[in-house]
């Protein structure tokens, strides 16, 4: 860590090397993927392809809670719907053949889109709440979707399932796609947190009223949190909803979201390594806990209070683990502590 | 017309409930400015108290009042307890932590709760009905319009309201009346001066969060009186309870009385009148628009931020 | 923050070396592991653990008797968290970590029909105790049940409803439960009368008044409650309190302690069952003996079910002769006539269970038989 | 015609009258002085002219231009930049990056830019660092570029704020109670520095201050609010006259 001013900041190797270093690690997922399937249990594989859709909701809620600090509550309401959007696409249009894999690539890239409108949608309260409220209204978002989608049979030709799911959705996601898709979350909102212009999102979390005098319009930043999060929240949905192919809606109730703001809080917020890390041991660990039968869930809340009550700024705290210096600091997410906020 | 009327009590009835748990929220709320997402929980642990003390004072055949009050008595005091230890062993060591971690350990105390009462050795995952401690009767009953149009209050109905009512006025004593409350009010009112002030801040919170839970507790044995007792059923009061503390303006007490019975009419009505299957939402609905339209809620006080 | 680059690498490499394939041949081992997922936690842990009750029942019974072809039988439970997701990852474990022959579960059709494609996929057995949706079998040749169908119970109520000459009938559906909108849907199709009332309520809801004030207003002759025991009684009991005094009736999710226990409120109701508790056959009797020694409880409909899949599961491994997927599955679509607790089951040729339904009407916490309506 | 044009300015709140009446001109290069007792409504006039607040009644203009209704960070992007009584720095970033938040509006890069990583983007994040570790050497940050703002001596915070003000290129810079809290060494830093700022950007400063003594030394014009009104404009020695001044002031010493 050097002090002086000469040093120049972030990347030294140069960006087009870094561009293609994260094109060939994607396209070097391909041939792994294919190992994996030859070699792997598929058990394991199967826990492996969930790390990689939970590293991509919980890095896309990370940019939206950790990172940006709005704290939301309804994450798997737009994994709902991408998942829908896309499986429902997908089974209406039912691609086959060598178009098949280009035809997912669209309709996840969709599934995203649908999602990131209702980003939009949900990211215009914002604009009046924060906080504890925004967090209520979010989970109230979640919710509602949830209700929507247990009261809808079909939208149009597309079927949606209501209460009874989603099946028979044409399978597609591999370990390719996922960790394809994981690399690109990941790597997207890397970039855009530690650029000059993503610099305002950590403006934003840090202090709203500050960032507006320094010219950052935070309405645009916390909307654009919302839309960016929501697509790739979208897009893991899609994976989900080609990787099993069923969707039962009570799977994209609160707990599913609480279990991505727990995978945040754990890794550290606005710690995108961390969250990386979290999201692998949380997918990872209740697996080994099978072991306990129902008292796995006691277990694991234990954990989760114990945790927090003896690491309360999660594993890195704020800090990124292949970034040696201190990149930000959770200690004001979430609004400002409990009784100092006045 | 007996139609909207027997709405109208239907709504009331539930809403009472609502409103019970709602205090608890809006109290903590006032001293900490946290969710105490475990609240819900707390509701559903004094049901499960309630069922445990109903089953085990069932062979001595008390008279329905005593029955009672050993019921309700046994559940207050052991939720009370419960609140004092949620706080002090999960909140009370993060007290100048971020919002968001307090906010995440009361979401692992819910889900604690939870999954502790689904385990057999606390209750188990089979919803049990209440042993027959006080039967639901009509104790008032009348028609509008023409003979078959009947419209009935049960006693269960009056017992959910005149408790919440009753305890309300007690509620409303404590705080205005007595030095406890006047440590909650001005605990609320500026946390930083009170302790300065020579106000005991943690026994106040203490106090705060075990009337809240005895609170909770009352509500949570109407319920099981009235429905039945399940590990689960904290979940959506809970949440609702909540909509109902933002709308009457969170941390005000009066607030979350009337919020409580508005949602409670709310969903009652939306049921009646447009279709069941979005009720539910519908509260949220309700809650995005008054965040919206007016964040402080009927009856809070707006809080500018001071540059 | 070294420590924790070091624990990710040695969780990453446990991982990888513990994930190599297993091609070890299947059913090789000492004994004769079944697998069984089961919501045994979450929103309806109270059917997973009761059908989880019934399954060890009936393997401990056939354990002391000897096991199966010499083996003892043993099964390996997961808990999906009442979430289908999750159901996937507990059967895709048992078949290919755990190495198991047959796979015994879901409750939900939801969770059926996830883990029933993994079950497919791997040509490995899978009886339902309890998933009523027809869609559930229709996934492949490997999947089965021993229960009634939606739209067969449907219909059965709709047939009773008319023998009854209940001429306007109010439906009541759980809008969250697929197995009550399938009710709905059979029921729907079958009947010929007037329905003057279709309202829905949502699985947790308590309080039902809302809509019970509505369905009284339009005067029905009796309501069409096809929910879980769960709700039932409280249904009924809010109707009562509104002065809804007309029967309710419904399918076999009433079938539990539970709705005995709630006494004369529910008088004059009815519901279809596979079994009757008054029935006097061997199988119900001993069933129910054992049950209650075991659990020290009465069972309800799923734990039945839970014992009757584990019979017709450890029955058909014994007439395939080995304890193969292949085998194992032929002999399951070969079952006839077995004395199930649930009743005479046979298997068809769409791997349904057929056996006849019981209409039971309720009278003083006890049951007796109303009517009896065979499979058509 | 002024860089700054405040005209008949009113706020009020409820039946409180923060500001009544207020005027004010402000050009480049000068550095005016605004004092008073607590409550005068002096941060008033400053959340005013940054569009914290909306004006009951009057004019605030830029080059001409009126800026009322406009949004805190559109009035920033017009030349109007600020530091707050209680510092509000974004105390989870480092020295370096509460800077470079500064310079965010002068990226010219987009979003896709930023994700892609152009050269032409990493080309401007290079150059607004060097430009950011330049602004920090002159306020002799530099050295504490990678700390955590929260952990800076309260006076670099101060002087932080002031740097990470002027990142954003201001034309005018209000800087609310710069030397509260700092010890005689540090005013007398301070001066010097505030001094440098107008002479080296050539901007209008305009300045709150509590301490008289700076605010007599440095600034060329003074004015004095009481209860909302303006009582005295004018240089430090005829401020120090006004009978109404010292009045205000409880006959406390003035300067």
């Amino acid at each position: 860590m050097k002090d002086d001013g000469s040093r120049s900041r972030g990347w030294s190797v140069p960006a087009w090397g870094v561009n293609c270093a994260l094109v060939v690690l994607v396209a070097g997922m391909w041939p792994l993927d294919w190992v994996l399937v030859e070699q792997m249990d598929e058990y394991y594989l199967r826990v492996l392809i969930l790390v990689g859709l939970n590293v991509i909701l919980a890095t896309s809620l990370n940019l939206i809670n950790g990172i940006t600090g709005q704290f939301s509550l309804g994450h798997a309401g737009f994994m709902a719907i991408g998942a829908y959007a896309t499986g429902s696409l997908m089974k209406y249009f039912s691609p086959t053949g060598a178009g098949a894999e280009a035809a997912l690539l669209a309709l996840l890239i969709v599934g995203g889109l649908v999602a990131a409108v209702a980003g939009l949608l949900v990211g215009i309260p914002t604009l009046r709440l924060r906080g504890d409220y925004l967090a209520i209204a979010t989970l109230g978002f979640g919710e509602i979707i949830y209700t929507l989608i247990v009261t809808t049979d079909r939208i149009g030709p597309f079927e949606i399932g209501s209460s009874s799911g989603l099946h028979a959705i044409p399978i597609r996601t591999s370990f390719f796609w996922a960790y394809a898709g994981a690399i690109v979350c990941v790597a997207s909102i890397w970039r855009l947190s530690y650029s000059a212009k993503g610099l305002a999102f950590r403006a934003v979390r840090e202090d709203e009223i500050a960032a507006a005098a320094m010219g950052i319009d935070t309405t645009y930043y916390k909307v654009l949190a919302f839309v960016i999060g929501a697509f790739f929240a979208g897009v893991a949905g899609g994976l989900y909803a080609t990787y099993d192919g069923n969707l039962a809606p009570e799977s994209f109730r609160f707990t599913k979201s609480i279990e991505l703001v727990v995978m945040v809080v754990l890794g550290g917020s606005g710690s995108i390594t961390g969250v990386v890390v979290a999201a692998a041991v949380l997918t990872y660990l209740p697996e080994q806990l099978r072991f306990f039968a129902e008292w796995r869930m006691v277990i694991y809340s234990l954990a989760l209070i114990l945790m927090m009550l003896l690491r309360p700024e999660g594993l890195l705290g704020g800090r990124e683990l292949l970034r040696w210096r201190r990149v930000a600091a959770a200690t004001t997410v979430g609004g400002d502590a409990v009784q100092s906020g006045r | 017309m007996d139609y909207l009327t027997q709405q109208l009590i239907n709504g009331l009835s539930i809403g009472a409930t609502y409103a019970l748990i709602a205090l608890g929220y809006t109290m903590v709320y006032g001293v900490l400015r946290l969710i105490n997402f475990a609240h819900g929980e707390v509701y559903m642990m004094g049901a499960v108290v309630a069922y445990w003390i109903a089953i085990g004072i069932a062979p001595w055949g008390w008279p329905v009042w005593g029955a009672l009050a050993v019921i309700f008595g046994g559940a207050m005091g052991a939720c009370a307890v419960l609140g004092f230890a949620i706080e002090f062993f999960a909140y009370r060591p993060l007290r100048n932590k971020p919002r968001l971690v307090v906010l995440i350990t009361a979401i692992g105390v819910s889900l604690l709760l939870q999954n502790l009462a689904q385990t057999r050795y606390v209750f188990g995952p089979t919803p049990e009905a209440f042993p027959a401690v006080i039967e639901a009767k009509t104790v008032v009953r009348w028609t509008m319009g023409g003979p078959d149009n009947v419209v009935t209050v049960s006693n269960l109905d009056l017992l959910s309201l005149g408790l919440s009512l009753g305890l309300m006025g007690v509620l409303a004593w404590v705080v205005l009346r007595t030095r406890q409350g006047l440590a909650l009010r001005a605990v609320s009112y500026r946390f930083d001066t009170s302790s300065l002030m020579g106000i005991n801040t943690n026994r106040t919170i203490s106090f705060t969060f075990m009337l809240g839970s005895a609170l909770a507790a009352v509500a949570g044995v109407v319920d099981a009186i009235r429905y039945d007792v399940r590990p689960l059923m904290g979940l959506m009061p809970g949440l609702k309870a909540f909509v109902a503390a933002v709308l009457g303006g969170i941390g005000s007490i009066p607030g979350a009385f009337v919020g409580g019975l508005v949602i409670g009419l709310i969903e009652t009505l939306v049921k009646g009148y447009l279709s069941s299957a979005y009720s539910d939402a519908v509260a949220f609905v309700v809650l995005i628009v008054i965040l919206l339209v007016r964040p402080s809620g009927i009856l809070g006080r707006y809080e500018a931020e001071k540059l | 923050m070294k420590w924790i680059t070091w624990m990710v690498l040695a969780v990453g490499v446990w991982g990888l070396v513990g994930g190599c394939k297993d091609k070890g041949q299947r059913g090789s081992s000492s004994e004769i592991l079944i697998g069984e997922f089961a919501s045994m936690t979450g929103a309806t842990a109270t059917f997973g653990q009761s059908s989880h009750e019934g399954l060890m029942l009936a393997v401990e019974q056939v354990n002391e008797k000897g096991g199966v072809l010499g083996k003892k039988v043993k099964v390996i439970s997961e808990d999906n968290r009442s979430d289908a997701n999750e159901a996937v990852t507990a059967v895709q474990k048992l078949i290919s970590r755990d190495r198991v022959v047959a796979v015994i579960g879901e409750v939900a059709s939801k969770r059926s029909l996830a883990g029933g494609g993994v079950c497919q996929q791997y040509k490995i057995p899978m009886l339902s105790p309890a998933s009523t949706n027809p869609t559930v079998t229709q996934v492949g040749d490997y999947i089965f049940r021993i229960c009634f169908t939606d739209d067969f119970q449907g219909g059965v109520c709709a047939k009773f409803a008319e023998k009854r000459g209940w001429k306007k009938v109010a439906i009541f559906t759980d809008v969250a439960n697929d197995y009550s909108k399938g009710l709905t849907a059979g029921f729907k199709d079958g009947y010929q009368g007037t329905i003057v009332a279709d309202e829905s309520f949502r699985e947790g809801d308590n309080d039902f008044k809302a809509q019970l004030t509505k369905i009284k207003a339009t005067g029905p002759d009796a309501v069409f409650l096809p929910g879980y025991y769960t709700d039932v009684v409280k249904v009924v009991k809010q109707a009562r309190q509104l002065e809804l005094n007309v029967p309710f009736f419904g399918g076999d999710g009433w079938d539990s302690p539970t709705t005995l226990a709630a006494g004369a409120v529910m008088d004059g109701c009815f519901y279809t069952d596979h079994y009757s508790p008054d029935d006097p056959r061997p199988a119900v009797r001993e069933f129910i003996a054992a049950y209650q020694k075991k659990y020290a409880r009465t069972p309800d409909a799923m734990a039945i079910l839970g014992y009757d899949a584990g019979m017709v599961m450890m029955d058909a491994i014994k007439r395939a002769g080995k304890s193969e997927p292949a085998a194992i599955r032929d002999a399951l679509a070969a079952t006839k006539g077995f004395p199930g607790a649930s009743g005479t089951i046979t298997i068809d040729e769409k791997r349904n269970a057929r056996k006849p339904a019981f209409v039971l009407e309720l009278k003083g916490g006890k049951t007796h038989i109303a009517d009896t309506i065979e499979p058509g | 015609m002024a860089l700054l044009e405040i005209s008949n300015l009113t706020v009020q709140f409820g039946g409180l009258r923060a500001l009544s009446g207020f005027d004010f001109e402000l050009d480049e290069g000068q550095l005016h002085g605004l004092i008073g007792p607590n409550g005068a409504g002096k941060t008033t006039a400053f959340n005013v002219a940054t569009g914290v607040y909306q004006p009951t009644m009057g004019d605030v203009r830029l080059a001409g231009e009126s800026v009322v209704g406009a949004r805190p960070f559109e009035i920033n992007r017009l030349g109007i930049a600020r530091t707050f009584q209680n510092t509000r720095l974004f105390s989870g970033l480092t020295v370096l990056e509460n800077v470079l938040v500064g310079f965010n509006q002068s990226v010219t890069h987009g979003f896709w830019g930023t994700i892609l990583r152009t050269p032409h983007h990493q080309r401007e994040d290079r150059m607004h660092e060097h430009e950011a570790m330049r602004l920090l050497e002159r306020f002799g940050l530099a050295n504490r570029s990678e700390e955590l703002a929260q952990n800076l001596p309260y006076g670099d915070q101060r002087r932080l704020e002031i740097a990470r003000a002027l990142a954003t290129r201001p034309r005018i810079l209000l800087l609310d109670e710069p030397a509260a809290g700092m010890n005689p060494q540090e005013k007398i830093a301070l001066m010097d520095l505030i001094r440098f700022i107008r002479d080296e950007f050539s901007i209008g400063i305009w300045l709150i201050e509590h301490d008289m003594k700076l605010v007599m030394a440095i600034c060329e014009r003074i004015t004095v609010l009481d209860h909302g009104e303006t009582i005295a404009v004018g240089t430090a020695a005829e401020v120090q006259a006004d009978p109404k001044v010292i009045e205000a002031y409880l006959g406390e010493p003035v300067g």
